[in-house]
């Protein structure tokens, strides 16, 4: 199940942050707490830390199709071998701008659909997201019902309002 | 560079050549040039495969005059192939500078980068007022609008002078091939053969003294021969 | 190569006919190709002759398979035709030697020109309107015959650009039949100057042929050899080999002209001798020659000749000339000393002396020794005489009641000053031709004969002396229109008139010609007959034994017209009759890289003074008339010399001539050369002024005439 | 900083951004029908070229590239406002740049959309425009990769995707808010445009990881895009082509044009959509002493490149460069100089005549004297190319005057359309500005 609880007016954020630092010393996982807003919200790391490979991937996709599109420059030049101008069939003179090219579009495609992976848009059978409205925040615990209590607790005790439980009861 | 049995060359004597442009009219007459009209020409679009440069040089009454017959070079290293992103113009084994009109999507841009502008582009569909078309040289395509075009060396007679030497099961000959420029220069300024055979007399004038090449600075290496006037 | 070529001919005619090459003498003569005989992709050659321009090239035609659509009943239909693809010279043939000229490639294109003349037609408007309808054959002969029979035959002019051959000789004999003076041609380039010299010097008829490739110095003076006079073509191959044809020598050519002819591009050394100043110069190096004792051969000089060169100031001949005195000098010396010097006088521009300039040539070549032999001027077949030639053309015009026109133009080709278009007016005019040209416009009748390339024709090459070349055409495909052999139109009026005529056939002009051992099957399948020519046959003796010069006169008052007009024949239009093919139009023009229209070539001093630049468009004016041209700042044009190529500015020529450009002729006072009476179409002076508007743009195809840019460090 | 709004509530931001984007008055009617009828002629004559043949165009030998490529060469110039601005900012932190960055990288997107149409209208057959693809095909051949213009493919192609994601990405916020409040076919738009946005900490975090990532990896390429535009030329044994300072010329002048039509379109929106608090004077100002560096500079690459050139007195360079400079292309060259030179730097240059209506008048100067810059490197050295005897000249017909007005009209109608879709300004950049700097 889901506990949403929110948090509006003037110190939200630093309410929030408390909120967030309550519920992690009782235990639950970074993973389980989501905070909604409307504009992104600086969280310290060691209150929520949400680790990301982006760059990693990125540096890997760019790696990938650098490596496909030389195999596949090199396939066709070879394939049906013309000259021309008297340049070899394959050189890294005539082709590296292309290889450049489409190494970097390695790394834009990599990176947006890391984008999406991270931020897990598009995902099937996201739980319901609370409707945040401007200037609200709003955090959303996932919980075992036995844990529902300390989760409640945490957020009452930062002044959130409008506690709210909803998904399976499990 | 190229392995393979002939290797096409010419070689333009300057010092025959009297710049009567029997040469231009052989052009058309054999490759089925695109007529042009006194609109297009007047747009610079009249397409001459072979021209005639020329140049007056100092000033009256010492003055000169310098015809230089300028056709595509046929470069070894030529500038206008690798531009080509569809391969429409490519180097064939026998190093000619072949032109694929059918493949030709018309950047334009071996146009740009052929130092000697021999390159020709199609404007519009050819149109030839009946029955011009008559006179239509069936061993050459006609070139629709929209595609590159420019001297093939006469590929065609090429062709047929080693379909009519197989036939006769003998190889080819020095002299028996002829693009149409060459066979009709009154003068016989112009020589055309095989620069793979020493003996060819194409080959032994380029080999000789006189013999230069147009632009030669560039590193296009062209495989046409000016031999300059002897004085 | 030619014997490749060769064999194709031979091959083509081998329907039926054994091969001659292996000694067989029955052939069959090359007949109409039959269309079934057409395959895809084969080509067959055959042999046949340039009659562009009456130097006579033995020519072969390359033909294959075409396709034209037909109309009948209303409805289009595919024919499968032989169609001529390609015209090349003769491999055989000594004058054009394999090669051939820009125009008569391009003949091809006057055969499949889209503004033939289809069949017979009368007229139906005013005269010079063009405006005409179809008639039968029958009709137009019957109304030939008619016209014919009702006048004084001595007023009949029958005028041909024919060459000398079966075609011209056909004209003569029916011409003869009816009672008819000779026919005349109006053309400009008819040389008859030139053949009035060799005639008035050696008694030579016809035109003296130059061995240009076995003389080691030329002199030319006024001849545009390489470009618009005589051929081209002959004379391209003879340049070639005089410059680099014999090992380890190189031919020297230097030229004097008043124009930058291609003669004079080509040339070591152009000397700018100013118009008319020909004979002057001449004399001057006869006079050069005779002091430092270089003229080998002075003996055979005429003594009256020696005398009067001798007697000449030579300062002052020089200074008229316009040449540096020091060049002049050298150039006469060298041409003395060389091994085989070798003088051609001509006058592709001719002024009102210009015969005096060709007889001073003459004597010079005489002075060193040189006719007759190798590398000098030789005699040519009496067979290569032409038609008469213009000097009486005017006046018979203007008394004639009939007009026959075969391919001249004399609307176009005499200035109208000399009155023949307003006369031309009240004749009966027929034509014959394959376009409504400016004068077939006049014509009440037009009987169009087949063109040259679908008729047969046996032709005396002009040039090719001591041997001589006649070039031989048997027809080979099939004539496109309603169209008929001139002979057999002529046959047709000589019936109707019951007047006897044996029409003269290709076989018959060249039969009286075979020597020993020579069959008419051979010649028609080698396209044409060659006899060797003995050198030295000739008397080296002249005929003539003094020699004059004058200065040149000019028409048109020197303070109002301050400027000289030198109109030429040019490679691409010749006397005008290029002007209809559409490839000659796009042929960069040689001085001034002009296409689809010809600029007056002025020189950059007066140009300077006139405010004129390239492109801008000027009005040039004689006292005889005016016209507007775009000018062509030509930078080796003689300071005060006006230049204009004949060809442009037609009134009726097809859709690629008709109203292009204007024609120099028609600005032309009716002066004449003193000494033979042609029209001296060098003698006009001008007054050039620049136009405000631009009615075109000058078209070139490269506008820019120098190799460096104006611009550079400044 | 006087960057801040007076205003500066969460509400009164939303209202004041999302104003626009509610109802069309008649003048923005108006408008709209004008540039798209403008637009459409650009169509109409293109269609007129694709049916009679490339030759309605004025192009030539040898002048082969005409307005077309100048108009290539100068979109894709223009396409560098965006991106590479707002990156550059992004990765400098430049606080700011936040109230640009989307209307700079809208016109990164449509520049590009626009300049990338011009090889494909300039093919003389341009129906087979997708030979330059690499697909399996029956031809058995693949595009020759060795060409400078397969390197413009896929340049353009890179940066096509990469500045559009670039766009795109901080536009799902937005997008995601305006949803829960349009109605209609605009909220099914917004929704499905939102991907499921639903504001999430990890959404921000990844959203500002790719962003991150995105402006590194997008200035790289719009670096390399500009370059490989003159490669094209410079690949080319040209006179004044063949040069190796051509690159990084190219660059600067595209990032010189890129500011002034991002000037332009600023001063537009600020007057149009009554955004004075939010594009303040600071906004101009900062922009205009940009844009002046890069007049200096682009001034210093003018001068080495045709410095050297006079100095070399090279024959074949020297006619491209006479003709340049005192010939007939003399006047356009000096006209150049005045518009990218002078009026800037006398505008901007002098702190007293800075204001955003002189700085407008600079971009506009600029953005024309860019384009004759483009013009002037292609068209004069393919007039006076090597021989001599081929120099011919070129003058443009109708045709293609018409597709290169049109394309400046297309530029109009896609931001109009794109100013009445989206929020120009981000809002949730904006706020979270707002609030730090409170």
């Amino acid at each position: 199940m889901y506990l949403n609880g929110e948090f509006r007016f003037g110190d939200a954020r630093e309410r929030v942050l408390r909120a967030l630092q309550e519920l992690r010393e009782r235990g639950f996982a970074a993973r389980d707490v989501d905070v909604f807003s409307n504009e992104p919200l600086e969280i310290p790391r060691d209150v929520l830390e949400r680790r990301s490979h982006m760059s990693f991937a990125a540096v890997t996709g760019a790696v990938l199709f650098c490596v496909l599109i030389i195999g596949f420059v090199s396939f066709t030049q070879y394939s049906y071998p013309l000259i021309t101008g008297g340049m070899p069939l394959f050189s890294f003179w005539a082709t590296g701008v292309v290889f450049y090219e489409i190494t970097m579009l390695g790394a834009i495609l990599t990176t947006f659909c890391w984008f999406l992976k991270e931020a897990g848009l598009l995902r099937r059978g996201r739980p319901p997201a609370p409707d945040v409205e401007p200037g609200m925040i709003c955090i959303r615990v996932r919980c075992r019902i036995e844990q529902s209590v300390a989760a409640q607790k945490s957020l009452e005790a930062a002044g959130a309002t409008n506690i709210q439980s909803s998904g399976d009861a499990r | 560079m190229s392995n393979s049995e002939h290797r096409w060359g010419m070689a333009i004597d300057l010092d025959r050549c009297t710049g009567c442009q029997a040469c231009v009219t052989a052009c058309h007459a054999e490759n089925n040039l695109p007529l042009s009209d006194p609109e297009s020409a007047a747009k610079g679009r009249a397409v001459h495969w072979i021209r005639v440069d020329r140049y007056y040089e100092g000033e009256f009454p010492n003055i000169r005059v310098k015809h230089v017959p300028v056709l595509c070079q046929q470069c070894d290293e030529a500038p206008c192939e690798p531009v080509c992103p569809v391969y429409a113009t490519y180097h064939n084994e026998e190093g000619l500078n072949v032109q694929v009109y059918n493949r030709c999507v018309g950047t334009r841009y071996c146009g740009n980068n052929c130092p000697y502008s021999v390159r020709f582009f199609n404007w519009f569909d050819p149109v030839w007022p009946s029955p011009l078309e008559l006179q239509h040289n069936p061993d050459v395509s006609i070139r629709m609008g929209g595609v590159m075009e420019k001297c093939t060396f006469c590929i065609q007679r090429i062709k047929r002078s080693k379909d009519d030497a197989a036939a006769e099961s003998r190889p080819l000959k020095d002299g028996d091939v002829k693009p149409a420029c060459v066979q009709s220069c009154p003068a016989e300024a112009m020589v055309f053969g095989d620069l793979n055979d020493p003996g060819s007399k194409v080959s032994q004038l380029a080999e000789s003294g006189r013999a230069t090449r147009l632009l030669e600075e560039l590193g296009t290496k062209p495989k046409v021969f000016y031999l300059q006037k002897a004085t | 190569m030619d014997r490749r070529n060769f064999f194709k001919i031979v091959s083509t005619a081998s329907a039926g006919v054994a091969a001659t090459s292996c000694g067989k003498k029955e052939a069959l003569i090359p007949l109409l190709v039959p269309e079934h005989q057409i395959a895809p992709g084969e080509e067959q050659w055959h042999p046949s002759v340039c009659t562009e321009c009456s130097a006579g090239c033995g020519v072969i035609v390359r033909v294959m398979e075409g396709e034209r659509i037909v109309e009948r009943n209303g409805q289009k239909f595919r024919e499968r035709i032989a169609s001529i693809k390609k015209i090349e010279g003769n491999p055989l043939d000594p004058v054009s030697s394999g090669a051939l000229c820009a125009r008569g490639q391009a003949a091809v294109q006057s055969l499949y020109n889209p503004d033939r003349v289809r069949g017979p037609m009368h007229r139906t408007g005013d005269r010079g309107k063009a405006a005409f309808s179809s008639m039968s054959w029958d009709d137009g002969i019957a109304a030939i015959t008619k016209a014919i029979s009702a006048t004084d035959k001595s007023k009949v002019v029958f005028l041909t650009t024919a060459p000398a051959g079966s075609r011209l000789a056909g004209i003569q004999r029916f011409l003869q039949s009816i009672g008819a003076p000779a026919a005349y041609t109006s053309s400009l380039a008819d040389f008859s100057i030139e053949r009035q010299a060799a005639q008035a010097v050696f008694g030579w008829t016809g035109m003296p042929d130059y061995h240009v490739s076995q003389a080691r110095y030329v002199l030319g003076v006024g001849a545009d050899f390489l470009g618009g006079w005589v051929s081209p073509v002959y004379y391209g191959g003879q340049f070639g080999r005089f410059r680099q044809g014999r090992l380890g020598i190189r031919g020297k050519l230097v030229q004097a002209e008043s124009r930058m002819s291609l003669t004079a591009a080509s040339a070591d050394e152009w000397l700018p001798v100013r118009p008319g100043f020909e004979p002057h110069l001449l004399v001057a190096v006869g006079r050069l020659l005779l002091e430092e004792k270089l003229a080998r051969a002075a003996e055979q000089l005429p003594p009256g000749v020696t005398e009067s060169i001798l007697g000449a100031d030579l300062q002052q001949l020089i200074r008229s000339t316009g040449v540096d005195p020091n060049v002049l000098r050298r150039v006469a010396r060298e041409l003395g000393e060389s091994e085989a010097p070798l003088v051609i006088g001509g006058a592709s521009v001719i002024h009102s002396n210009s015969f005096q300039a060709i007889v001073a040539s003459h004597y010079l070549n005489i002075m060193l020794g040189n006719v007759g032999r190798r590398g000098g001027p030789q005699a040519p077949h009496p067979a290569s005489d032409v038609a008469a030639a213009n000097p009486n053309v005017v006046e018979a015009l203007k008394a004639a009641q009939v007009v026959f026109l075969d391919g001249e133009n004399p609307v176009y080709t005499l200035p109208p000053s000399s009155g023949v278009a307003a006369a031309l007016a009240s004749k009966t005019i027929i034509s014959f031709g394959s376009f409504i040209d400016d004068s077939a416009a006049y014509a009440d009748v037009i009987l169009p004969s087949h063109h040259p390339l679908e008729a047969e024709a046996a032709v005396v090459a002009m040039v090719g002396g001591p041997a001589t070349s006649v070039a031989v055409a048997t027809p080979f495909v099939r004539p496109l229109y309603d169209t008929r052999p001139l002979e057999q139109t002529l046959g047709d009026i000589a019936r109707k008139l019951n007047v006897a005529f044996e029409p003269v056939t290709a076989k018959s002009f060249v039969q009286p010609l075979l020597p020993n051992g020579e069959t008419w099957d051979n010649v028609a399948l080698r396209g044409g007959l060659w006899l060797e020519g003995e050198a030295n046959a000739q008397p080296l003796k002249p005929v003539s034994k003094n020699m004059q010069w004058s200065d040149p006169t000019f028409s048109g008052d020197a303070l109002q017209f301050p400027l000289q007009f030198q109109p030429y024949l040019s490679v691409q239009y010749h006397d005008g009759r290029g002007a209809n093919l559409p490839w000659m139009q796009e042929l960069p023009d040689p001085a001034s890289s002009a296409m689809w229209g010809l600029p007056v070539e002025i020189d950059p001093k007066t140009a300077t003074k006139l405010n004129v630049a390239t492109g801008d468009w000027v009005r040039v004016e004689s006292a005889n008339g005016k016209l507007d041209a775009p000018a062509y700042v030509h930078p080796a044009a003689l300071p005060g010399v006006v230049s204009m190529a004949i060809g442009e500015g037609h009134t009726h020529y097809g859709r690629y001539a008709s109203g292009r450009g204007a024609n120099p002729i028609s600005i032309l006072a009716p002066a004449q050369e003193t000494s033979t009476g042609v029209l001296a179409f060098g003698a006009t002076r001008v007054r050039v002024a620049r136009l405000e508007q631009r009615p075109s743009e000058l078209i070139q195809f490269s506008p820019q005439d120098r190799e460096q840019g104006p611009w550079g460090h400044r | 900083m006087a960057t801040l709004p007076a205003i500066s509530s969460d509400e009164g931001i939303r209202r004041d951004l999302w104003r626009p984007l509610a109802g069309a008055s008649s003048r923005y009617l108006i408008v709209l029908c004008v540039l798209s009828a403008v637009a459409l002629w650009g169509l109409v004559a293109w269609g007129y070229q694709l049916y009679r043949g490339i030759g309605v165009a004025g192009i030539r030998r040898p002048v082969f590239w005409g307005f077309y490529l100048v108009d290539f060469v100068f979109w894709i110039g223009i396409s560098h406002a965006g991106t590479l601005i707002s990156a550059i900012l992004r990765l400098t932190d430049a606080g700011w740049r936040k109230p640009v960055t989307r209307a700079a990288e809208a016109i990164t997107v449509f520049a590009l959309m626009i300049g990338g149409l011009f090889p494909i209208i300039h093919l003389g057959r341009a129906w087979l425009f997708f030979w330059l693809f690499p697909y399996p095909n029956s031809r058995l051949l693949w595009p020759n990769v060795r060409s400078p213009l397969m390197w413009d493919v896929t340049a353009i192609s890179t940066y096509l995707t990469g500045s559009t994601i670039y766009l795109f990405l901080p536009l799902i916020p937005d997008v995601a808010q305006l949803a829960k409040r349009a109605t209609g076919w605009r909220r099914r738009m917004y929704r499905m445009l939102s991907l499921g946005w639903t504001g999430s900490d990890r959404e921000w975090n990844a959203l500002e990881s790719a962003m991150k990532l995105m402006a590194g990896i997008i200035l790289a390429v719009a670096v390399s895009v500009h370059t490989v535009v003159a490669w094209d030329f410079s690949m080319a044994v040209a006179p004044m082509w063949h040069s190796s300072i051509f690159g990084p010329y190219f660059v600067v002048g595209a990032i010189f044009s890129g500011i002034a039509a991002l000037l332009i379109v600023m001063a537009l929106i600020r007057k149009t959509m009554h955004l004075e608090e939010y594009l303040t004077p600071h906004h101009f100002n900062n922009l205009a002493k940009l844009l002046l560096l890069m007049s200096l500079l682009w001034l210093y690459f003018t001068v080495a490149e045709n410095l050297t050139a006079w100095y070399g007195n090279e024959p074949k360079e020297m006619n491209v460069f006479g003709a340049r400079i005192r010939g007939n292309f003399g006047p356009y060259f000096w006209v150049m100089v005045l518009c990218n030179f002078v009026v800037p730097f006398v505008l901007l240059g002098i702190r007293k005549l800075r204001n955003i209506l002189t700085a407008t008048i600079a971009s506009i100067t600029v953005l024309i004297g860019m384009w004759l810059e483009r013009f002037l490197i292609v068209v004069p050295t393919l007039s006076y190319g090597r021989l001599a005897a081929t120099w011919g000249r070129y003058t443009p017909t109708w045709v293609e005057i018409s597709i290169t007005v049109a394309t400046f009209a297309s530029m109009g109608v896609l931001y109009l359309v794109f100013a009445k879709l989206f929020p120009i300004i981000a809002i949730w950049e904006f706020e979270t500005q707002s609030e730090h700097e409170d």
